[in-house]
């Protein structure tokens, strides 16, 4: 696996960041202007003939907002490779690697349409899941799990509009060491409405 | 290898038909696999997870504190609770001070999936085999207190909790 | 002629064709009843059993429902052909009932209501025409999955004429007749034309699993690919009476299998292989009948849950590239081995 | 002048006829006497395509395949109706001469028709117009990437 | 008219040339998402030319429920129950793979018995859903019969589920380092009754399908997919092995003691629906197998990893131990802590290789954590598969592809 | 197993014309006799659904195994699973394709209100779109539930007054007091 | 008037009010059914000429094979004429009752002068299939072998016509 | 009133004849024409029936099995160069393929 990497960097040199091995698994980060390069060398040269899975990420508040995480497998030699490729949330296009594995068509749209993640020389960029025409892009960190109210595509004639999903005061999301875990707590709350009012506080 | 090759009879279509045929005409005499749901009584398997309720103890007492555990884990928010203080009025044990006001399960929206009672401290919630719940509003499937409890009768407790507090 | 003599001619006209569709019309939903109830058993299950004692009046509620039921007529079908299209699938099954030997004779009369000379052209001619019912369906509901459906079934069941028509030569080169009634006298004392034309009887016996729509070559109704083919846009009774109909064509065809090869009324020993001479062998004969349609029928429901279906391809080719030559070696073999008898 | 009896089948056929036709304009006029009156929207008037809006403005159309399968089935009904009325005579003309049939010449008759039909039923087999499946003959094209 | 803004995702040249051209036979139409045989709601467009299918562009999303999203708030125990309704044909199985997936983060190894129940989980998981798969591709191509066969074994399948964890398919069964509970006594003999009664339905289907002409004509050379091609597209699981690829995670990257079975991997040769379809009836098989071996070898010990700040405390102690109580509110409240970084895990399930990708930022909620569904990859094939064929091949098709919407639209 | 909750629907109303009731009774017992569903699919339950077709449970006993998929010749809907907002437009129109008179059954917990599935892309219960008779609660239901949902429904069609309705389009009225849900079944 | 007059007169009214319905019904499709509910009633009068076979021939090969045909191509071009066919045709509203009256002019006297119209009772003819199809396969044999080469060439014809031109 | 004769027959039979022409001279629609042409042909064969029943002989009818025969041939070809000329032109117009030819 090590070899992959260092030709890789032999060959694009800074372009490539190594990520630390986590729990055996081995990634590296590239350049937004050079992934499909890079993901063709990785086809041709190293054998990684198969594009497992392509997943766009949010970090909101950081900077690049936006990440694309390839998870690349070689069935010859039975190894995953990740690829990471930052995108800033102004400029969030990537080069499409549908010329290189098939496969990712679907993905790349599925990104596009949760994250709003360009992809350049998709053949056929439209949203995949949600409906033509429906404006968020739901797995973005700003975006409620609720959902913002939308209006229905034109062929569902009778079936309203897309509201909010009642939360009930949850979901009681909790994370160690953040300052919101007491506060979330439904004991805490009293009413319905007073929970709900600091879900939204904390955005979630 | 996996792909047969089909023989000159099999090619002719017929034998094969006739050989389903026989197939399924055994099944004709067979005994019917059907339980026939209302009349026909059945076994429910293992420790069957049916909609969750509440009980009380021996004593007769509602065993939830409040503690509010259930509502907080319960993947599909369906349970409600509004906690309260315990009636003093009568005390049974008096070492327990919360008791719901009100307790909500929207049978809507619970999936059965028995964390409420996995996750309850008190064991004050419990998944009954009531299998089968249907209503005409949906308001009359969202189960308070009394209901739950009416559900749940009383759950012969081996460890008393608060005997001896 | 006699005035009243002619009013109980009449009379007994009217008896004849009031019981005639009392009888069809007591057969054919129990057809669709022990089509659920058959497949029920095949598929280990018990079948509709709630409705009246054993379901027994499962048709009788569904029929009901059906004429209690909306009549949509949607706007953009073509009203007139979308009205009269279901009749035209009903009618030629209800024709060809008047055209069967029931029975030899009951008392003085024939269990024929109309014993036309060459009744089997009729039945040819009139079968022909729930082709017109299929198409003008799927023409009149001006929507995709009804057209095809309705097109594809049309291609199917005239392609399969053809193939009916031929498989049949064999049967009237033996029997010089094309009357039904003769058919079976001849059985009745030759044997059952099963045994004379078995490659005729099975030639026919696949036609008519094509000519009535039924598995293996269920395409036109084939839920999984057109919805339910040309009768999606029909709803109520007119719906039902495709439905009806489907199964009347079913009980046709079982019962020219049953005249035509399996010695319709007959059976082969005494007093049962001549046309009755007492009123209760007149009955046997007609019970004889029906049962005898009974078991084709069972066959047909046994069929059909047991094969896969066709491709619609594969079930044309098979119809023109198979069965067709085959049926004309059949009629060659039997003109060849008649000819040499000479004949007789 | 004419006897009936020649006509009574047929006559009870019209009866018959009469009588289904009768039974069809009940069935199909009763439920909308019995049933819900009509109700009429744009969606319930609409066309049934699984549950959207139909496809594509243009017409239904069918391959022309079904309109050459039903030419054949016209061709080939009159040689059924030969044939037909051939096999219900075929044993009475194959006696010879002396026994007032024809002997082998209606068979050969009927061989030589056949034939020159079975030619076309091999014509038209031979280019394909029994075939549905025209995609194994020709190359399979690039799905779209 | 239809509606342009909702045929937006057809490709405008493609929808302009089906458009024009009058005397031409083509056709548009739209097969599901309300369809016997798109298999729930997929829904896919056709250009038709005659009889013969010249463009086909799948239609997902219907089924889009938020698994992600919800995911990202809540905790990672939580969810199991959602893993249940991915693969909703084989729940056992997804939980499975989530569990592994939550504790190759956490860095947890589970005992032994837990290993081995697990194994038994998931060949349940693959019996059950082959069935279904087998039973739903039979009814399509017209054999109605083996569905219901298919369906009498899978009932039974439900039996020993509901034995297992007390629901019929969504059973939740497993836990972050352990599952629900411990295999109940009256589960082994039941199960080895299923399997001595298996075998016999498998050969019925067998019987009524396998060499029945009717049958291997409509599959046999239909929906041929390359190997090449399947690898292009990603495909997994059993419509990869029919394309000649042999790759089985089991085999491949054995999880949960695998290693210690012994079956093998069917592969096809052809890569037709055909292939598909045996593929699936031998890999029923070789679960039996792998089922006899775990209910020969099934260790004692305990089922779960003993860690008050993974596993939940025995009740007992929780009702008696103020520590445990703690624990207990630990974990519920505030998840499991794990610790950051980004791990992807996958396994073999019975449609193909179900992965996992979470990336944590510590704490006890997933930062993201993607799903991905073996069905989303492998619908993609649909195009490729279909074009060229004839309308009824589609059903063929697609009940051999043998797909489930859940997971594909999540 | 036994019933918690018992449901008087046998006692016929008193005040209403002896005849006219007979009738009712006679159409509702046509209508609850013959009702085909029209399985809307969705998700897991669908499954479920499926299930209670098959040997087990078989619906069919219920003369209910008619499933139209055309929903021109189908009498109730029994919307079995997750309903999201891209397929509600669709589920709609089925709904209104549908001849009267119809029901629909909510069956699970997704359907009968978005159930487990709090989120931005479903729809919170179908009830938001269509007129639900019966709710079933569970995710997925048991088919027994199923078939106990199936005969909730049968008691409604048994205790609405068809025959005065018979020409109207409109649902027809429901004597709201032989309808006391919920019906709890508790197994053994 | 008999029961068979009133049968001859209802056929033939019926069939000549098809016709005209064929002739002036706007819809391909509604013509295409007046013509078979037209061939219906001839078939009826056939019965009534004791002609049973020719009429069994007619409704089973006209109304059952080609009137499908018919409507077939009815529904494969779904062409939709004017609904104002009979506008601006003076010519063939002029010609078509002429060329119709001149013809009937010109055979009936020759039909009268041939004698035809006369006939005796005896010399009536029953149309049974035996009656017909007899002479057809003991005299008219070369006519048959000729039917049959005329439907080869239709075979053929109509499969060339029908087949799928190959894509520019 | 007198009885149903020979001549009835052919009086039907001649008006069945001339709305066949009408047919052919007025219908623009060549499906229309080939309608009037069935009605053409089912007129003769009419004639020939009522003569061959009167005339106690089997020509006629012989006659009229080979002409539905005949028929049925030339249904298949003219409907087939209809459909053949449509599918190139789009249009079954007879006037409009009358001015093809000049
Ligand atoms: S039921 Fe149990 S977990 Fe829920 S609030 Fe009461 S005591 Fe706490
Ligand atoms: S069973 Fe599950 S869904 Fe139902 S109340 Fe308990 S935790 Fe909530
Ligand atoms: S209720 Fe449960 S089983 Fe049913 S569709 Fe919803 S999630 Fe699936």
């Amino acid at each position: 696996m090590h070899a992959t990497i260092e030709k890789l960097k032999a060959k694009f040199g800074a372009e490539i960041g190594e990520l630390p091995e986590f729990r055996g698994e081995f990634g590296v980060t590239v350049a937004r202007a050079k992934i499909l390069d890079v993901c063709r060398f990785l086809k041709t040269e190293c054998g990684f003939d198969m594009l497992t899975d392509l997943s766009g990420v949010d970090n909101l508040g950081a900077e690049p907002r936006f990440e694309v995480h390839y998870l690349l497998y070689s069935l010859t030699r039975r190894q995953h490779l990740r690829l990471v490729v930052g995108v800033p949330a102004d400029a969030a296009v990537v080069e499409s690697v549908v010329s290189v594995w098939s496969t990712a068509d679907w993905h790349e749209r599925e990104a596009f349409d949760m994250f709003g993640i360009s992809f350049r020389g998709h053949p056929n960029l439209t949203r995949i899941i949600m409906w033509e025409g429906y404006p968020h892009h739901p797995l973005r960190k700003d975006f409620p799990l609720a959902g913002l109210p939308a209006e229905l595509p034109a062929t569902a004639q009778n079936a309203g509009a897309v509201q909010p999903a009642p939360m009930e005061g949850g979901p009681f999301v909790a994370s160690i060491g953040t300052a919101g875990a007491t506060r979330r707590e439904p004991r805490v709350h009293d009413t319905a409405a007073e929970r709900d009012a600091t879900a939204q506080q904390e955005g979630i | 290898m996996l792909r047969p090759k089909l023989t000159f009879l099999d090619r002719l279509y017929l034998p094969q038909i006739l050989a389903g045929m026989w197939t399924t005409l055994k099944h004709i005499p067979r005994r019917r696999f059907t339980r026939q749901y209302p009349e026909e009584k059945f076994k429910l398997l293992g420790k069957y997870r049916g909609a969750p309720v509440l009980v009380r103890n021996q004593a007769g007492q509602v065993k939830c504190v409040s503690c509010q555990l259930c509502e907080f884990v319960c993947p599909p928010k369906a349970i409600r609770l509004f906690p309260g203080q315990r009636d003093q009025a009568a005390p049974v044990e008096a070492k327990i001070e919360k008791e719901p006001q009100d307790f909500v399960i929207d049978m809507t929206r619970c999936i059965y999936c028995g964390m409420c009672e996995e996750v309850c401290p008190e064991q004050a919630i419990f998944l009954k085999k009531d299998f089968a719940i249907a209503g005409y509003k949906r308001t009359e499937l969202q189960f308070h207190k009394d209901k739950l409890l009416e559900l749940g009768g009383v759950h012969e407790d081996p460890i008393c909790k608060w005997k001896n507090k | 002629m006699h005035l009243d003599g002619v009013i109980v001619e009449w009379l007994l006209v009217l008896v004849r064709v009031i019981a005639l569709f009392v009888i069809t019309f007591l057969i054919v939903p129990y057809t669709v009843m022990a089509e659920r109830w058959v497949c029920a058993w095949i598929q280990d299950r018990v079948g509709p059993n709630r409705t009246g004692p054993f379901g027994i009046m499962q048709p009788w509620a569904d029929a009901l429902k059906l004429f209690l039921k909306e009549d949509i007529v949607p706007h953009h079908v073509r009203k007139v052909y979308y009205v009269i299209a279901p009749t035209l699938v009903f009618l030629p099954a209800l024709l060809t009932m008047a055209l069967m030997p029931w029975g030899s004779n009951l008392g003085p009369m024939s269990c024929v209501l109309a014993d036309i000379g060459p009744g089997m052209l009729v039945v040819f001619a009139v079968s022909a025409f729930s082709v017109y019912g299929i198409v003008l369906a799927g023409w009149a509901s001006n929507s995709k999955y009804p057209f095809l459906g309705g097109v594809r079934s049309a291609a199917q069941l005239i392609s399969y004429e053809v193939c009916i028509g031929l498989s049949l030569v064999a049967i009237f080169m033996q029997t010089q007749t094309l009357n039904l009634t003769q058919t079976v006298l001849y059985q009745a004392s030759h044997g059952w034309l099963v045994w004379q034309q078995p490659l005729a009887a099975l030639l026919f016996l696949i036609c008519m699993f094509a000519e009535t729509n039924r598995a293996p070559f269920d395409f036109p109704e084939a839920e999984q690919e057109l919805v339910s083919g040309y009768n999606i846009e029909y709803s109520s009774l007119k719906f039902g009476l495709f439905f009806l109909g489907e199964y009347a064509n079913m009980m046709v065809a079982s019962m020219l299998l049953v005249t035509l090869f399996f010695g319709g009324w007959s059976l082969p020993f005494a007093p049962f292989n001549a046309p009755a001479q007492v009123w209760w062998v007149g009955l046997a004969h007609v019970a004889i009948f029906i049962a005898k349609t009974a078991c084709m029928l069972f066959v047909y429901i046994w069929v059909r849950w047991t094969v896969p279906r066709f491709r619609y391809d594969q079930l044309m080719g098979l119809g023109w590239k198979v069965l067709f030559p085959l049926a004309l070696v059949n009629i060659l073999i039997t003109a060849v081995v008649l000819g040499l008898r000479g004949g007789a | 002048m004419h006897p009936a009896e020649h006509f009574w089948p047929f006559i009870m056929f019209g009866v018959m006829l009469v009588a289904a036709i009768g039974f069809s304009i009940i069935a199909v006029t009763l439920p909308s006497i019995l049933g819900p009156r009509k109700t009429h929207n744009a969606i319930k008037d609409s066309a049934y395509e699984c549950g959207l809006p139909a496809e594509s403005g243009t017409p239904p159309r069918f391959s022309v395949k079904f309109y050459v399968v039903a030419m054949l089935f016209i061709l080939f009904d009159i040689e059924v109706v030969f044939l037909v009325a051939w096999g219900v005579l075929y044993r009475k003309l194959i006696r010879p001469e002396a026994a007032g049939g024809i002997g082998w010449t209606v068979l050969i008759v009927a061989v030589v028709f056949l034939l020159i039909l079975e030619a076309g039923h091999i014509y038209a087999w031979r280019s394909g117009a029994l075939d549905w499946a025209s995609w194994r003959s020709r190359p399979q094209k690039e799905p779209r990437a | 008219m239809p509606d342009l803004r909702d045929m937006a995702w057809i490709d405008s040249a493609a929808r302009a040339q089906a458009a024009a051209d009058p005397s031409a036979e083509r056709m548009v139409i739209n097969m599901g998402p309300q369809h016997p045989s798109t298999h729930g709601v997929l829904r896919i467009v056709l250009e038709l030319d005659g009889e013969e299918v010249i463009n086909v562009w799948p239609d997902i999303g219907y089924l889009h429920r938020g698994d992600e999203k919800i995911a990202e708030n809540m905790t990672y125990t939580q969810f199991i129950p959602y893993t249940d309704r991915l693969d909703y044909l084989a729940p056992l199985a997804n939980n499975v793979a989530y569990a592994l997936a939550v504790e190759k983060l956490l860095g947890v190894d589970v005992p032994r018995r837990c290993k081995y129940i697990r194994v038994i989980c998931c060949e349940l998981a693959r019996i059950s859903s082959h069935l279904l798969g087998i039973g739903c591709y039979a009814m399509d191509v017209g054999a109605t019969t083996v569905f219901f066969y298919a369906m009498r074994q899978r009932e039974l399948v439900h039996d020993l589920c509901e034995t297992l964890s007390g629901a019929r398919f969504t059973t939740a069964y497993t836990r972050i380092g352990g599952l629900m509970n411990d295999l109940p006594p009256e589960f082994l003999p039941l199960l080895q009754t299923f399997l001595k009664g298996l075998p016999a339905t498998v050969a019925e289907i067998d019987g009524l399908l396998t060499r029945n002409r009717i049958f291997v004509d409509r599959t046999k050379n239909i929906g041929v997919l390359s190997a090449a091609d399947a690898i292009d597209l990603g495909l997994t699981g059993p419509n990869l092995r029919a394309s000649g690829v042999e790759f089985d995670l089991r085999k491949a990257h054995p999880y949960s003691a695998y290693e210690e079975f012994d079956f093998e991997v069917p592969v096809g040769t052809v890569g037709d629906c055909y292939d598909r379809y045996l593929v699936r009836m031998e890999e029923i098989r070789q679960s039996i197998r792998i089922l006899h071996q775990a209910v020969e070898r099934l260790p004692d010990g305990p089922w779960h990893v003993d860690d008050p700040k993974i596993f939940l405390p025995r009740k007992e102690k929780v009702l008696t131990k103020m520590e445990e109580l703690i624990h207990q509110f630990m974990i519920v409240t505030e998840g499991l802590n794990a610790p950051p970084g980004e791990i992807y895990f996958s396994a073999e399930n019975p449609k193909g290789e179900l992965g996992f990708l979470i990336i944590s930022r510590g704490g006890g909620v997933p930062h993201r954590l993607k799903i991905r569904g073996p069905s989303f990859v492998n619908l993609q094939a649909l195009p490729k598969l279909c074009i060229g064929h004839m309308v009824s091949d589609m059903t063929a098709i697609l009940g051999s592809l043998d797909f489930v919407m859940g997971e594909c639209d999540r | 197993m036994k019933q918690l909750t018992p449901v008087a629907f046998d006692t016929r109303m008193e005040q209403r014309d002896v005849i006219v009731t007979r009738l009712d009774a006679a159409i509702d017992w046509i209508r609850k006799s013959s009702c085909w569903p029209q399985p809307m699919g969705l998700a897991c339950c669908a499954i479920e659904l499926m299930a209670s077709g098959a040997a087990r449970f078989d619906i069919a006993r219920f003369g209910a195994e008619v499933m139209r998929f055309s929903p021109r010749q189908s009498d109730v809907m029994i919307v079995a699973g997750t309903c999201t907002y891209k397929m509600a437009g669709i589920t709609r129109r089925i709904w209104e394709q549908m001849p009267s008179p119809k029901w629909c059954i909510a069956m699970g917990a997704c359907a009968s209100s978005g159930g487990m599935y709090r989120s931005y892309a479903v729809v919170q219960g179908v009830d938001n779109f269509l007129p639900v008779d019966v709710y079933i609660s569970g995710c997925p239901p048991r088919p027994e539930a199923l078939l106990e949902g199936f005969i909730t429904l049968q008691k409604k069609i048994m205790a609405s007054k068809q025959f005065g309705n018979l020409w109207s389009p409109d649902p027809a009225p429901v004597d709201e007091r032989l309808l006391k849900g919920p019906i709890v079944i508790r197994g053994e | 008037m008999t029961a068979y007059d009133a049968i001859f007169w209802f056929f033939s009214l019926a069939l000549l009010l098809c016709g005209v319905l064929v002739l002036i019904s706007p819809n391909a499709v509604a013509s295409g059914l007046y013509l078979v509910l037209s061939f219906f009633f001839l078939a009826g009068l056939y019965v009534l000429l004791e002609a049973f076979f020719l009429a069994l021939i007619q409704i089973l090969v006209y109304a059952g094979a080609i009137m499908v045909l018919f409507l077939f191509v009815i529904m494969l071009l779904d062409f939709r004429e004017s609904r104002h066919w009979w506008r601006g045709n003076l010519l063939g509203w002029l010609g078509a009752p002429l060329a119709a009256g001149t013809l009937l002019t010109a055979l009936l006297p020759i039909l009268k002068r041939s004698g035809a119209l006369a006939v005796a009772p005896e010399q009536w003819f029953e149309g049974t299939l035996e009656n017909v199809m007899t002479p057809v396969f003991t005299r008219y044999l070369l006519p048959v072998e000729v039917t049959a080469l005329i439907l080869l060439a239709a075979t053929i014809g109509g499969v060339v016509l029908g087949r799928k031109e190959t894509k520019p | 009133m007198m009885h149903v004769g020979l001549i009835h027959y052919l009086a039907v039979s001649g008006a069945l004849f001339a709305l066949g022409l009408a047919c052919i001279v007025l219908r623009r629609n060549a499906l229309l024409v080939f309608m009037g042409l069935e009605l053409n042909l089912n007129a003769a064969n009419l004639a020939l029936v009522a003569f061959s029943r009167y005339g106690g002989h089997a020509e006629g009818q012989v006659l009229a099995t080979f002409i539905i025969a005949i028929a049925a041939a030339e249904v298949a070809i003219g409907l087939a160069i209809i459909v053949a000329l449509f599918r190139r032109r789009a249009t079954i117009v007879t006037d409009l393929l009358r001015s093809l030819k000049g």
